[in-house]
């Protein structure tokens, strides 16, 4: 145990911490310690505890045992706004805003002192809010309401909050799993100012690659137990990855292997005025991946939710196997084969409060119920079947989708879509905060799939997926598709392609 | 000891108040056991529900004032075929779903008075408007009908310029009252054939500024008046002795519950209150009377 | 300028209805029975402020009705034993609050849902009113009237009040801190716990400053008449709620402000006297308010749907 | 007992718990009544609570409450609400008595008429609903003014239709096969609504709906379409009532069904069905309004509280102290176990 920085008393320490949310042990007894001037990342399967983790140290949750210390305080009761007061700021996984207030306020009511009768200053608030959205690089309005942000946006804001609170314990949750990588180069170069200003951070990912750019020390939670802390330099990915899920994985993709046949989907001028979508022509081919890459904003989901009939096109002509395609709404997409899997899956994914089976047999109810009635047993074995073959981590198929880890409920919400035997799989970032092993799993699901003659859009930002999986790659800039490229292509020409033909990616 | 029922049209109105007083003094008198219970608000539903309530709990004479004449008379007839013997009073229900009805004061009798009155005050002609209980309340609709009957037959020159309904509720009325006159610069009287709408629109007037310039007359309680009569906002208010008619309605309840009380009869005896005369199945309390500045005072209810 | 549609489209739309009883019944204009009017509102939109707190707070308040008749029968038996009003009022609010304090609780406490507990307290206050006075009314001493003013000083006063408490809410809900947590809790509680703000607190309060506000309301009404009816605040529930809807706050919390509220208010309060104005048959009354709520939403959401699609 | 409409084995027990306790307490409330209500009057007949004819008669009035609850239902999993359902009810018995009496129909005519009034109604609250997504609380605010304001520009306010056949009354005042009329129209659609929402991929759907409409909408779910269907039945079964009110009565009037749609929501929600959507059972919609039929009927029948003259107020008291009691219940273990965990910690 190497220490990276001579530090000698920690910013923050945790003792035998353990929390039970009613039957599930999600943590037992995690000792774990951040110091000053230190990226300290957090690694674990999905499930793992990271999350609850990071809860109990900005006093979201009360743990069940334990306790922790902030620079030198031992601390009973702790609560956000306790945890606020004592430095410690937090980027959750699902971004913690106000949808229906402006930047500026959300920063403010962050930011601002306690006091209920005091003054609100409105010009100091949109002032200190572009400063500090400048600061992390966004290009926001202070005044834009936080409802019309798309979701890497809405991390920036939280990123804005954390460095305005000059917080000295920065907790970040998988803060790039939206993001792209310019984006997300701007991140690192922000978390590295806030490591030389002697703040500590706690860092979340599942991505090997940017902990080791990144972090001097890791943790690795595996059932809610830390197996052990290590610096940087004493440990390799594979070893990593084996103390995470306690066996070898091999993160390789697996390889394409069919030809792809005959075309499924043709798009030629497709758009929509109301997303901003306008004048993609593309045919993805049976039995071929074609990712979608491009950076945020660049219109992909929009695109996937026109071919889904959420925002119905308004221009072009779509194809389904030579037959006319013009979903208006959902239930028709899915009546003609279509499949997409969301990206933002505890919103649009899963409904958190029903149990596993039902959400997987959501959009066959059809096939499933013949006449309406509802058959319990057919559903039960299917949910069973599923639960087996994607090795979904549950206690059963009755509990609810809620009770799950983020990479679970990104399995169930595949189980959904795989049971409709569709024609054209759309996936959405679909290991987008998925952990290492269920990722490769999902990618070999994926191309099992391939295999049996399924046409598949894969939409991702996390580039090394799109350039391993995909058959071909479609780069979306500005809401339109910009290139087609084959797979296998350099990083450096899809990055070329996203940011468009002049630009060379921003090397900060 | 006979069990005895009333119900009112709605529980908390004054008016109603008033008559249980008039009828717990002659169910003490009789011996008789007196039970008065109604909705809180007219509703023939309701009323409907407490009736049969009643039926089951088998009691000797249940008395209503029907809220509306056809929604009560279903319960009530069935009431009489348990042997239960039925009596209305103040507003009466279909003839053959009940034995008598104790009449306070015909329908023209109030209709014509106010309107007579409503006439002397402004001389015959100019503009007036009434204010109602609510627009689907049944003895209110005869009143309305009668009044404009008249009005085409003998007051050519008056003109009855809007009817607005109060809820029953005073506060109300007094939203109206006020719409009314500055809707109306020329109104002159302000008929309220409900006893919360008088004082309420006695109070709009009084708040108007227009006291002396446009009048009110009105059915309601000495009590809630006085204070309007005084000031000269009220001109008068017309009702009968409401305790009276309670007093009267249990004493012909207890007679016809011991067969003292026979249909085709003439007259009838009331205790303290003398004699009353009958017409046809009606049992008449008499004339209604005006309250004004020179009596009210000597009325307490 | 998009942010306020609503309020500038309901403010647009009273505008119109002034401007046509201006061409068609141009009597509607006299000083004094708009003084009248504006008397008989002022209770009313003492308790809309409250009741925007509330629905921006993402609650509803269904049992303000009870409480105002509770507040009003109560501070009339003081008024009546002898209580100046100077004690009156702030009993009546104080009451008020207290009933406010047991949805809080309810609401807030135990984290119940706001729509069922307050129709659960609605009832409830309401039939034990009744059992308790059966329907009787109280009659109130002369010195009450007015506060006893006269009558045209204590109309000014009332309005003045109503109004003074207005703005007084409107610029606490821009710009004071405690009126932004408001919004921060009703836009997302969780959220809100998450900057350090206690959102049941907020929620607890605000019920309760609805109550004192329901309370005080209840004194304002008061003052104007020498008697109380019990059934005295029956149906302010839904007036209020349908006036502060109509006024843009949106009730599933977050958006909208007083301003707003006010302006609905204002509309709705207008359709009563305008049809006595326009000489149109009073039945018709009840059919052209909810046309009016309808028209307002529906405006809003063809504008929405516009937008987003 | 309804194995579809939970979601898990532990949810599923604790409705179990929860409607078996609301049983519990329906037959303590009726033997209380039974023991306590029941007199021999001064002619030597049995009365009050304890007679079949009162039983009955508890069965007539709660019918059209009933329907309402019923209807309600489906609304309240889908995370709706619809205020307008009586005003409705009175603008149908409007309509239903002047088709008939004005419109010179026959009463089969004049009543499939009113069903399809009904179907429109909720039709339009559908619409305002789905079409331009706006609050359902709000929506039907305005309809609930609308509605009660269109029966009485009808009538004026002062039209009462009455003097229907005795066939028609047939259906309000009279028995067929030993139980009133209505009680086996209120017992086909209570069937008919349990299977609906717990056996049918209907019924699911509402529930998903209830629990996150959006969810619904990316599972491929025709969000819309259900929502519209659970408002125009309501609409429906909202004109069903309108009849049978009107028969049971004999006579139709514009404030028809006044404060039925509180006293609907209050069962069902006393029924344990969730305000917020997703969860709750027509069973326990059922044994809601049954709770506060006995306890109304049962309290009118109490020799004490007719002496007070106070039937009616307590009744309501109860019913909204029952309400209160059911909530802060269905809260109090979570509120006890966070109570403890706390304690357990320090
Ligand atoms: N609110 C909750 N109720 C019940 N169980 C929960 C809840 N939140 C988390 N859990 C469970 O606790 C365990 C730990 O979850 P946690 O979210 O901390 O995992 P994680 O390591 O962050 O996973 P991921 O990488 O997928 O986000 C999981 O088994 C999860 O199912
Ligand atoms: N109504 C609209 N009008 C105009 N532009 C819109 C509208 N709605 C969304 N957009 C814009 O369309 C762009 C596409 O957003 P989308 O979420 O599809 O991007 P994406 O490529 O899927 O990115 P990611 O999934 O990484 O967030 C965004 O810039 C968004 O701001
Ligand atoms: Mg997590
Ligand atoms: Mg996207």
């Amino acid at each position: 145990m190497a220490a990276a920085s001579p530090t000698p008393s920690p910013l923050l320490s945790l003792r035998r911490a353990a929390k039970s949310y009613g039957g599930v042990r999600a943590l037992r007894g995690v000792d774990f310690d951040l110091r000053a001037g230190e990226v300290h990342a957090l690694l674990g399967e999905n499930g793992a505890g990271k999350s609850t983790l990071i809860k109990i140290i900005t006093g979201a949750h009360r743990p069940d045992a334990g306790e922790i210390t902030v620079a030198g305080r031992t601390l009973d009761g702790l609560t956000p706004a306790l945890a606020q007061q004592l430095g410690i700021a937090c980027i959750y996984q699902s971004p913690a805003l106000f949808p229906d207030l402006t930047v500026a306020e959300n920063i403010g009511l962050r930011l601002e002192p306690a006091g209920a009768m005091r003054r609100v200053d409105w010009g100091a608030r949109h002032r200190r809010a572009a400063q500090l959205l400048q600061q992390v690089g966004a290009s926001i309005a202070p005044a834009a309401e936080v409802r019309t942000l798309s979701m890497p946006e809405q991390q920036l804001v939280e990123i804005a909050c954390a460095i305005g609170a000059g917080a000295r314990i920065v907790v970040m949750d998988e803060p790039t799993a939206s993001l792209t990588q310019r984006e997300q180069e701007r991140l690192f170069t922000v978390v590295r100012e806030l490591r030389a200003a002697g703040v500590g951070v706690i860092y979340i990912s599942h991505r090997l690659e940017e902990i080791f750019a990144l972090a001097d020390r890791v943790t690795v939670l595996r059932d809610g137990q830390s197996v052990g802390t290590h610096g940087l330099n004493e440990v390799t990915e594979a070893g990593l990855i084996k103390l995470m899920v306690g066996r070898e994985v091999a993160q390789i993709y697996p390889p394409a292997e069919s030809a792809p046949g005959e075309p499924v989907l043709t798009l030629r001028g497709v758009g929509c005025a109301a997303s901003g979508v306008h004048g993609v022509s593309f045919e993805v081919r049976a039995g071929e991946i074609f990712g979608v890459a491009g950076l945020v904003g660049a219109g992909r989901t929009e695109l996937a939710r026109i071919l889904f009939g959420l925002t119905p096109a308004d221009a072009g002509e779509i194809t389904l196997n030579r037959e006319r395609l013009a979903p208006r709404s959902p239930p028709e997409a899915v009546a003609r084969g279509i499949a997409y899997v969301p990206e933002d899956r505890r919103r649009h994914g899963v409904v958190l409060e029903m149990p596993i089976a039902q959400n997987m047999t959501m959009a066959v109810h059809r096939r499933l119920f013949p006449g309406g009635w509802l058959r319990g047993a057919a559903e039960q074995g299917l949910a069973r079947d599923f639960i087996r073959d994607l090795a979904i981590k549950t206690a059963g198929p009755d509990a609810p989708g809620g009770s799950l880890s983020g990479g679970n409920q990104q399995k169930v919400s595949l189980a959904r879509w795989l049971a409709t035997q569709p024609r054209l799989l759309i996936l959405d970032e679909p290991t987008q905060g998925v952990d290492v092993g269920a990722k490769s799993e999902i990618h070999r699901i994926i191309r099992q799939l391939a295999k049996d003659g399924l046409a598949v859009i894969m939409i991702s930002s996390d580039l090394p997926e799109v350039l391993g999986m995909s058959d071909r790659i479609g780069v979306m800039r500005g809401g339109t598709l910009t290139a087609v490229l084959p797979g296998g292509s350099p990083a450096a020409a899809v990055m070329a392609a996203a940011l468009g033909q002049n630009e060379r990616p921003d090397p900060a | 000891k006979l069990m005895i029922t009333m119900m009112p049209k709605a529980k908390g109105n004054a008016y109603f108040i008033t008559c249980k007083v008039g009828a717990d003094k002659a169910a003490k008198e009789l011996g008789v056991e007196l039970l008065f219970d109604g909705p809180t608000d007219s509703n023939a539903a309701k009323q409907n529900e407490i009736v049969e309530n009643w039926i089951t709990l088998g009691v000797d004479v249940i008395t209503v004032a029907a809220e509306n004449k056809e929604g009560l008379s279903t319960a009530l007839r069935k009431a009489q075929k348990q042997g239960i013997k039925v009596i209305t009073y103040d507003a009466d229900a279909l003839p053959d779903a009940r034995s008598f009805f104790v009449n306070q004061a015909t329908p023209q009798g109030i209709a014509w008075g106010l309107l007579d009155e409503a006439a002397r005050l402004c001389g015959s002609e100019g503009e007036f408007a009434i204010i109602t209980a609510t627009l689907t309340a049944g003895n209110q609709r005869e009143w309305l009908k009668l009044i404009d009957e008249r009005l085409a037959a003998k007051y050519p020159k008056m003109k009855l310029v809007a009817v607005r309904p109060s809820d029953d509720l005073k506060d109300k009325a007094q939203s109206e009252a006020t719409a009314l006159m500055s809707a109306n610069p020329n109104l002159k009287v302000i008929v309220a054939i409900c006893t919360p709408g008088t004082p309420g629109a006695a109070e709009a007037v009084k708040q108007a500024g227009k006291v002396g310039q446009v009048k009110v007359i009105g059915l309601g309680l000495p009590n809630e008046n006085k204070r309007y009569v005084h000031e000269g906002v009220t001109e008068s208010v017309m009702l009968w002795n409401t305790s009276d008619l309670g007093y009267l309605t249990v004493y012909a309840a207890v007679a016809l519950a011991r067969d003292e009380l026979k249909p085709g009869a003439k007259t009838f005896q009331a205790g303290s209150l003398g004699s009353f005369e009958i017409r046809g199945d009606n049992i008449l309390l008499g004339q209604p009377f005006i309250f004004n500045k020179g009596n009210i005072d000597q009325f307490d209810f | 300028m998009k942010r306020y549609f609503r309020e500038i489209s309901v403010t647009l739309a009273l505008g119109l209805v002034l401007l046509g009883l201006a061409g068609f019944a141009p009597a509607f204009y006299q000083p004094q029975p708009l003084l009248s009017l504006a008397t008989r509102e002022a209770p009313t939109l003492v308790v809309a402020c409250g009741m925007v707190l509330v629905i921006i707070c993402r609650q509803i308040d269904i049992s303000v009705g009870s409480q105002f008749s509770v507040c009003s029968v109560c501070a009339a038996l003081l008024a009546a034993r002898g209580w100046p009003l100077a004690m009156v009022v702030p009993a009546s609010a104080a009451l008020g609050a207290l009933l406010g304090a047991v949805n809080g609780v309810l609401v807030a406490g135990l984290r119940l849902p706001s729509i069922v507990v307050t129709l659960a307290t609605m009832v409830t206050l309401r039939q034990g009113l009744n059992l308790v006075r059966q329907g009787a009314f109280v009659n109130l001493p002369d010195s009450v009237q007015w506060f006893g003013l006269s009558q045209a000083a204590g109309q000014w006063t009332l309005v003045g009040a109503a109004l003074a408490l207005l703005v007084a809410f409107g610029l606490a809900m821009r710009h004071l801190a405690a009126g932004r947590w408001v919004y921060a809790v009703g836009t997302d509680a969780e959220a809100a716990r998450l900057a350090g703000i206690r959102p049941q607190l907020v929620t607890f309060l605000v019920f309760v400053l609805l109550g004192a506000l329901t309370g005080l309301a209840a004194t304002m009404n008061l003052v104007q008449s020498p008697q109380v009816q019990p059934m005295v605040g029956a149906g302010l529930e839904l007036k209020v709620i349908a006036a502060v809807v109509v006024g843009g706050v949106a009730i599933s919390g977050g958006r909208g402000n007083l301003w707003g509220a006010f302006a609905g208010l204002l509309l709705l309060a207008c359709v009563s006297p305008a049809l006595t104005h326009l000489h149109i048959e009073a039945y018709w009354e009840k059919a052209i308010q909810g046309a009016i709520i309808l028209l307002a939403v529906v405006a809003d959401g063809v504008r929405q749907r516009k937008q987003k699609f | 007992m309804n194995a579809s409409g939970s979601h898990s084995a532990g949810w599923k027990s604790v409705v179990l718990r929860y409607e078996t306790l609301l049983f519990v307490v329906l037959v303590a409330e009726w033997f209380f009544f039974y023991h306590y209500g029941t007199t021999t009057n001064r002619r030597g007949t049995v009365v009050g609570f304890g007679t079949l004819d009162r039983q009955f008669d508890i069965l007539r009035h709660s019918c059209e409450i009933g329907l309402l609850a019923l209807a309600l239902t489906p609304v309240i999993l889908t995370a709706g609400i619809d205020l307008s359902v009586g005003s409705l009810l009175g603008l149908c018995a409007i309509l239903f008595g002047k088709l008939w009496h004005d419109g010179g129909l026959s009463i089969p005519a004049a009543a499939a008429l009113t069903l399809v009034a009904g179907a429109l109604g909720g039709g339009l609250n559908a619409t305002l609903i789905t079409r331009l997504r706006l609050p359902p609380l709000i929506v039907t605010l305005g309809t609930y003014s609308l509605f009660r304001g269109l029966a009485e520009a009808i009538t004026h306010g002062a039209v009462t239709y009455t003097d229907f056949p005795a066939g028609f009354l047939f259906f309000g005042q009279e028995r067929w096969l030993g139980l009133p009329t209505q009680a086996w129209l209120f017992a086909l659609v209570a069937a008919a609504i349990w299977l609906l929402v717990h056996r049918t991929t209907w019924g699911r759907a509402f529930r998903t709906i209830g629990f996150s409409p959006e969810g619904a909408r990316y599972a491929g779910l025709p969000v819309e379409r259900r929502v519209a269907q659970v408002y125009v039945l309501a609409g429906l079964i909202a004109a069903l009532a309108a009849l049978i009110y009107t028969a049971r009565l004999g006579q139709a009037k514009a404030d028809a069904g006044t404060g039925y749609e509180l006293f609907a929501i209050t069962a069902v929600v006393l029924g344990g069905t969730s305000i917020f959507g997703g969860r709750g059972s027509v069973t326990g919609t059922l044994l809601g309004v049954a709770a506060i039929a006995v306890l109304k009927n049962g309290l009118a029948c109490l020799p004490v509280v007719i002496r007070l003259n106070a039937a009616e107020e307590m009744s309501g008291l109860l019913t909204g102290a029952l309400l209160l009691l059911a909530l802060t219940g269905s809260v109090l273990p979570k509120l006890w176990s966070s109570f403890r965990s706390r304690h357990r910690r320090t």
